[in-house]
């Protein structure tokens, strides 16, 4: 089992969606949050104050899978997310101890559906 | 509507003209009333547009308020309303420009300046109008150049025409509130604006939603308020046809709300809110020429049937390439064609010794006369709009780049984001802070425990 | 209000009775003034209540100015209003449904059809009023249907009683703008429809707090705004009396703000934001049917006493299974009560020729005649309330299912969400996309680098 | 202002005075429409702050409106308007305290009671406006005593001299609505209370972003839409100068706005929503003092200069350690002097005869008896608001203490949160839940499937 | 040293934090998420736009507990978040390497209070 | 590789970046959250509603490092975050399985740069 974390632009969550669901990757969850890396920051100008914005708007995916759902799913995303432009965003792979489904209590793989990919 | 005045001036002062103290606290009004109505429009259409670009719309139709003031106090009133001698027929001339001749002496029954005011409301609206549909792609600077020349070139010449003693005025189209020399110029313009500008890069790939529907809301109930100074006041007095048309404007508005929300209803299961607030502007645009000519009943079946067209436009727009962003020309255009010509249709001597009999009186030249304005007028505003925005973009180019979209029109072309929370930005320090600053000089208060 | 009409009508003006244009004016500014307060009212719910029903709570009042203002004009005005020929003691005739011989000639000293207008507004936001009972659980369908009974059995009988020559008006109670009409008639409303639908899922439970505070600030500011015309406009013309009776709206509001940031303040340790606007409203509210009968010391008086007897009755609900979420009742059913029976001690003829002396003018009478006012209202509107709710319950539910509940209002009553950020929605197609777009026709300007 | 009211109630009234309608329905408007300005004020402020701030901030304005009012009524009015006797050149009587010999009957052409709430409403925007300079780090208690003080001892000597038949009205300052009275007065005060009560603990050091820029163009709109009635109301008559007041309001704000986007553009590259609604402010605050007084091109002349001193006063003032947080000197001290000098410079006989000639017209003494009016009002007010605020700090502490100022003031002064979710937030239950809970006792409605 | 992930509904959280309180787990950080899973999309309606909204809000706990506490803390969300819809959520057990306390920086159990379980 | 979760007052923000930035730490990525811990409530009133706010808001940092910044990014933090009171956070430190950066599909080292401490 493992946790994937993805950084990604705002613009590009519909795309990696996409991507993921082709990639049968149902479940996942998004939050809004914003990064700093290499990316030049934006001016702005309050009356007489001016400020440098150094954080950008990103998006975080975190996709718990199952292990041979691990390379689809880092794939679907690098696949979709890139726009070659820097501020891309990264992608982390975690190791994951357990994962339970609430609604059922299942465990482990019965917790992530599917555990093992379509065509597999 | 200054057709009427000098009608209206006989009945309620006599020759020469003088300054009635009542007409006067109503037109006061009724400019206050009518001004407002930028920022509401702002407040409806930035409610509308993503937050990334709200400020840049709603400063669309602030801007308005700065620049085509100007314009019209320096020359533009007096192309509209000025004398135009030989060519009155045409285009106005250039007497009042500057504000030449225009002082507190009376014009009807109210001072010149006030009328001149009253008339410059008008221009700085229908302007601000064409902005919802090149929202969020087009770069400000042109935009601003585009108010300017529009100002000049259509709408002047448009207004002259119809209400400044222009060939329509005298062939008696009947537009008592402005449904062609506002809504329909407006309306035609924004679609050959969407059309030449071309749709936002996001438009039909993602869903665009509007980020802020309660502002939506007060845009809303902002614009009927001061549009009873916009349909009102068009009486230029505080007389019985402006309590007609004053009355004319609360009914038409609320047939269309609730036929709006029906058709909703019918159509997604859902009364929409961003549906009852389109609703309310479509109702007041349709009533806006047949105001003081229709009678109260006439007006809420105007207004109920106003809601059929604007609906299935916005509906079946919202299917194609064409981005009219925020449905200018199904909202105005449309709506505004709706309510000039059914003027033709319910018009009546009997509510309106200076207007007409229309079709349902039995005299359908009226409605003739009508669609010969409406024609007019999506001829020309259309063509001129063409022509100018064509031809701006051959000097610099009308629209930002994708990325420069997709950052988001606030930052880019305003420097600012609408909400901001201050994190992770850095104070950029001017270069110079004064050895001893006062606060300190003068040691500040201790604080509380 | 009305019954001051006549009165005005001959001091102003001589008979027949002819339109006053300074009356007229001040009457379209005080017109337009009052729906601007539904909007308002609008604001002042939303803001009040969980993002998640906002728009909801919003669309309670904004479909008011739709469907009650319809129902006016069709019959509702004439039931208040009109001629009941003989049992004009209990209820107007039909004479003036469909807005039969409504037009511009005078009643009093404006158009008739400028005073159906004005007394529209107020029948919308009776209405409206109601919705802040039962937010957040209410259907919209059923709540749309409760508004069109509401107007017709409840404000038409009890605004004919008070105003339109019924046996109230006869009994000689005062009711300058409304107390009772307006605010006691939904207020008792608003607590048996908070009875009748039961209490928020979630009520008692959780915490529910106002999502957006000033939004409710901004429907306070603009209530006040247009409540001087709903009080001043109730002179019906622009004389002495709009004068006492707006001055009186200027003060009242003020002392209930002070005195209830104090208690505020000593309560809690803070005087809050808002406490502050609903103190405002509350002011508002009890000089309602005073403002044109007592002196503007009397109003300070009045407004700082009003302040009590609706603060506490606020705490002590809180704290009950009693779900008058927007606390309708305390507000304007306690506020409306104090403000009528305090009219009945501070009146004075020496203010107002048309009115009544007072207890403290040594008239304790007057204090009796405004209780039967009270108490009528209360009794009339709180049973026919409880039977339309009871009636429309047996042919639908009025509330939304718990888990629909939970979802919020505005995503399962209008398929809408107030605020949007569009992220993770998807497009859905309409099935056809014309092959040419005309947007490629026309090739879009190329965008700047 | 009211230098001119005997004027016009001989042109426009027989004695003795009598209430004229129509002048009354403009002057009700008026005074309804500056009442509007104070929550116009809050949002403009309010939007400007951080968000943990913003409800603290519109309180400021708010409370104004029920602290100040009062005071109004009960004192101020007659120190500022009451015959002084012998003492009038300093300071007016208490002959109309409590509302002494304030009632319905004329002064000028309007009711007593009109004048003194259409006065009411400058006075506590006039003390809302100094807020702007000490947010975000003032307590709300002090700050209320503050706004009492500052009335009794600032505001209402200042407006006996300059409009009360003081000193300053002898002396023939011009001051058509309250360039000095209001705009310096509040202006001068701010500087000083921000340089006593010191910087925000955060200023200087992190960035501190407006948080919501909407709510500052609406509250710039509602100001500009009040201030019709704050300029035009000061003519106290429906009349020829109002309208010359009123469309001076209307342009000169247009000027100043176009000016400051320029400003904005060629210093920073772009064009800010911020910027725009300053600039229409500052527009407003410079043509106040001039209204009645200038041509309109001389407005719109004057609106373009005066963008000027204001804009580069704000970029100064931000490099310093001064916390004047929402430049209230720069915008209303600044602007405000510049209309005060301006006026002795435009002013013209032939525009108003009650008015005088000024240095264009050859009458450079006219631009000196400006600099007397301002130079008083910046000497007076400023050390008048030193003494005031430095003896309150020696009862009690001006400002929060740094961690109440990071928490955000509105948690710490008002207990609140300007929007909640309601996350985490745990109910905390009263003690006594009544065992019969009557929603249950009536069987709530059962719910939809 | 674990950290535990748990995704829930926003009307749970009150229950939820309620049950982790009785389990004397103190600590912990909470945000706003949206998440995708089996739950059928809500259709909401624009003007001419309609629109799926694949994105449900979710709430995202993160505790950080010491072993003893795991098993108690996953089962107290576990009771406490079920509704047995879909839409439920999902827990996440990840390893962790160091834990600090910022105000005093003590590590590991003692940066985590209490490290033991009361009763135990 | 590591990936670093800080959760820190939302007013030491700008003292944490900037201690970062010297740190040569250059990528990260932050979001508002709200924590629950050892500080006592707030209780706000609205109307007859008396309400005790448990949360407190937080700003929560997430930082992937290669291991020689490890301890420097940690050291970074904890030096800078620390105001004293109680509320001043943690910080966890997960192992990390896999790193990519999107926009080149680097991997590991590669995909966080700096790889080493400049002055290293
Ligand atoms: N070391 C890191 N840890 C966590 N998030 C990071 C890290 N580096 C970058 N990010 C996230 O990825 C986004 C893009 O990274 P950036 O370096 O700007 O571009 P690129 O990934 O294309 O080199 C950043 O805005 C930030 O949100
Ligand atoms: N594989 C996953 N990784 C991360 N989050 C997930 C994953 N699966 C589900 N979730 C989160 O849990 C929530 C509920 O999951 P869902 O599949 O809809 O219901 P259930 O858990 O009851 O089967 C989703 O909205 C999402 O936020
Ligand atoms: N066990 C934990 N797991 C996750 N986050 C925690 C944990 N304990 C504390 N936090 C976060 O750290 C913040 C501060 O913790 P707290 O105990 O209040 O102060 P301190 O860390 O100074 O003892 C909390 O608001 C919460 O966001």
């Amino acid at each position: 089992m493992k946790l994937i974390v993805a950084i990604i632009r705002p613009d590009r969550l519909n795309e990696v969606l996409e991507a993921l669901y082709r990639a049968d990757v149902r479940g996942l969850t998004v939050s809004r949050v914003m990064g700093h890396g290499g990316e030049t920051d934006r001016v702005e100008t309050y009356r007489g104050t001016t400020v440098k914005m150094e954080l950008q708007e990103k998006v975080r995916l975190e996709i718990g899978v199952s292990e041979p759902f691990v390379g689809i799913t880092v794939n679907a995303i690098l696949g979709s997310a890139r726009t070659g432009e820097v501020g891309d965003g990264k992608v982390f792979v975690l190791d994951v101890d357990q994962v339970h489904r609430i609604r059922t209590g299942e465990r482990d793989e019965g917790a992530v559906t599917p555990a093992t990919p379509a065509m597999a | 509507m200054t057709h009427l005045a000098p009608l209206l001036a006989l009945q309620a002062a006599a020759s020469p003209p003088t300054v009635v103290p009542a007409d006067t606290a109503w037109m006061l009004v009724s400019t206050a009333l009518v001004l407002l109505m930028t920022p509401a429009l702002a407040f409806f259409y930035g409610g509308l547009v993503r937050s990334k670009s709200s400020l840049n719309t709603m400063m669309m139709s602030f801007a308005a308020l700065g620049i085509v003031g100007v314009v019209w106090a320096l020359v533009a009133y007096s192309l509209a309303f000025g004398d135009g001698g030989a060519n009155n027929a045409w285009i106005g001339g250039l007497g009042n420009s500057l504000l030449g001749h225009v002082g507190v002496e009376a014009k009807g029954t109210i001072p010149h300046l006030v009328f001149f005011a009253f008339q410059g409301t008008f221009a700085i609206i229908t302007a601000a109008l064409i902005s919802g549909a090149v929202v969020e792609r087009m770069r400000f600077g042109p935009y601003l150049a585009f108010l300017v020349l529009w100002s000049l070139l259509v709408y002047a010449p448009v207004a002259h025409w119809v209400w400044g003693g222009g060939w329509l005025m005298t062939r008696g189209v009947l537009d008592f509130a402005g449904g062609t020399v506002v809504h329909i110029n407006a309306g035609i313009s924004a679609l050959v604006a969407a059309l030449v500008l071309g749709p936002r890069k996001d438009y039909g790939r993602q869903a665009i939603l509007p980020h802020n529907v309660p502002f939506v809301l007060l845009g809303a109930g902002l614009l009927w308020f001061g549009w009873f100074g916009f349909n009102g006041g068009s009486a230029l007095a505080a007389n019985e046809l402006a309590g007609l048309a004053f009355t004319n404007t609360f009914l038409a508005p609320m047939a269309t709300m609730v036929v709006w929300i029906l058709l909703d209803y019918f159509r997604t299961g859902h009364a929409t809110a961003v549906g009852g607030a389109t609703g309310i502007v479509v109702g007041l645009v349709a009533i806006t020429p047949a105001a003081g000519f229709i009678s109260p009943m006439g007006a809420l079946a105007l207004g109920a049937i106003a809601a059929l067209p604007s609906y299935f436009a916005i509906v079946w727009r919202s299917g194609t390439r064409l981005d009219d962003s925020l449905d200018v020309f199904a909202g105005h255009g449309i709506g505004g064609t709706t309510g000039a010509l059914l003027t033709g249709v319910f018009c009546l001597k009997a509510w309106n010794s200076a207007g007409a009999d229309g079709l349902l009186a039995g005299n359908p030249a009226q409605l003739g006369i009508q669609a010969l304005g409406v024609a007019t007028s999506l001829a020309y505003a259309g063509g001129m709009t063409f022509v100018i925005l064509k031809v701006m973009g051959l000097v610099t180019a009308l629209r930002a780049a994708p990325r420069t979209e997709g950052l988001g029109m606030d930052v880019s072309q305003h420097g600012e984001e609408a909400y901001s929370s201050g994190e992770g930005s850095i104070l950029v320090m001017p270069d110079a802070i004064p050895a001893v600053a006062p606060a300190t000089a003068l040691e500040p208060q201790t604080a509380a425990r």
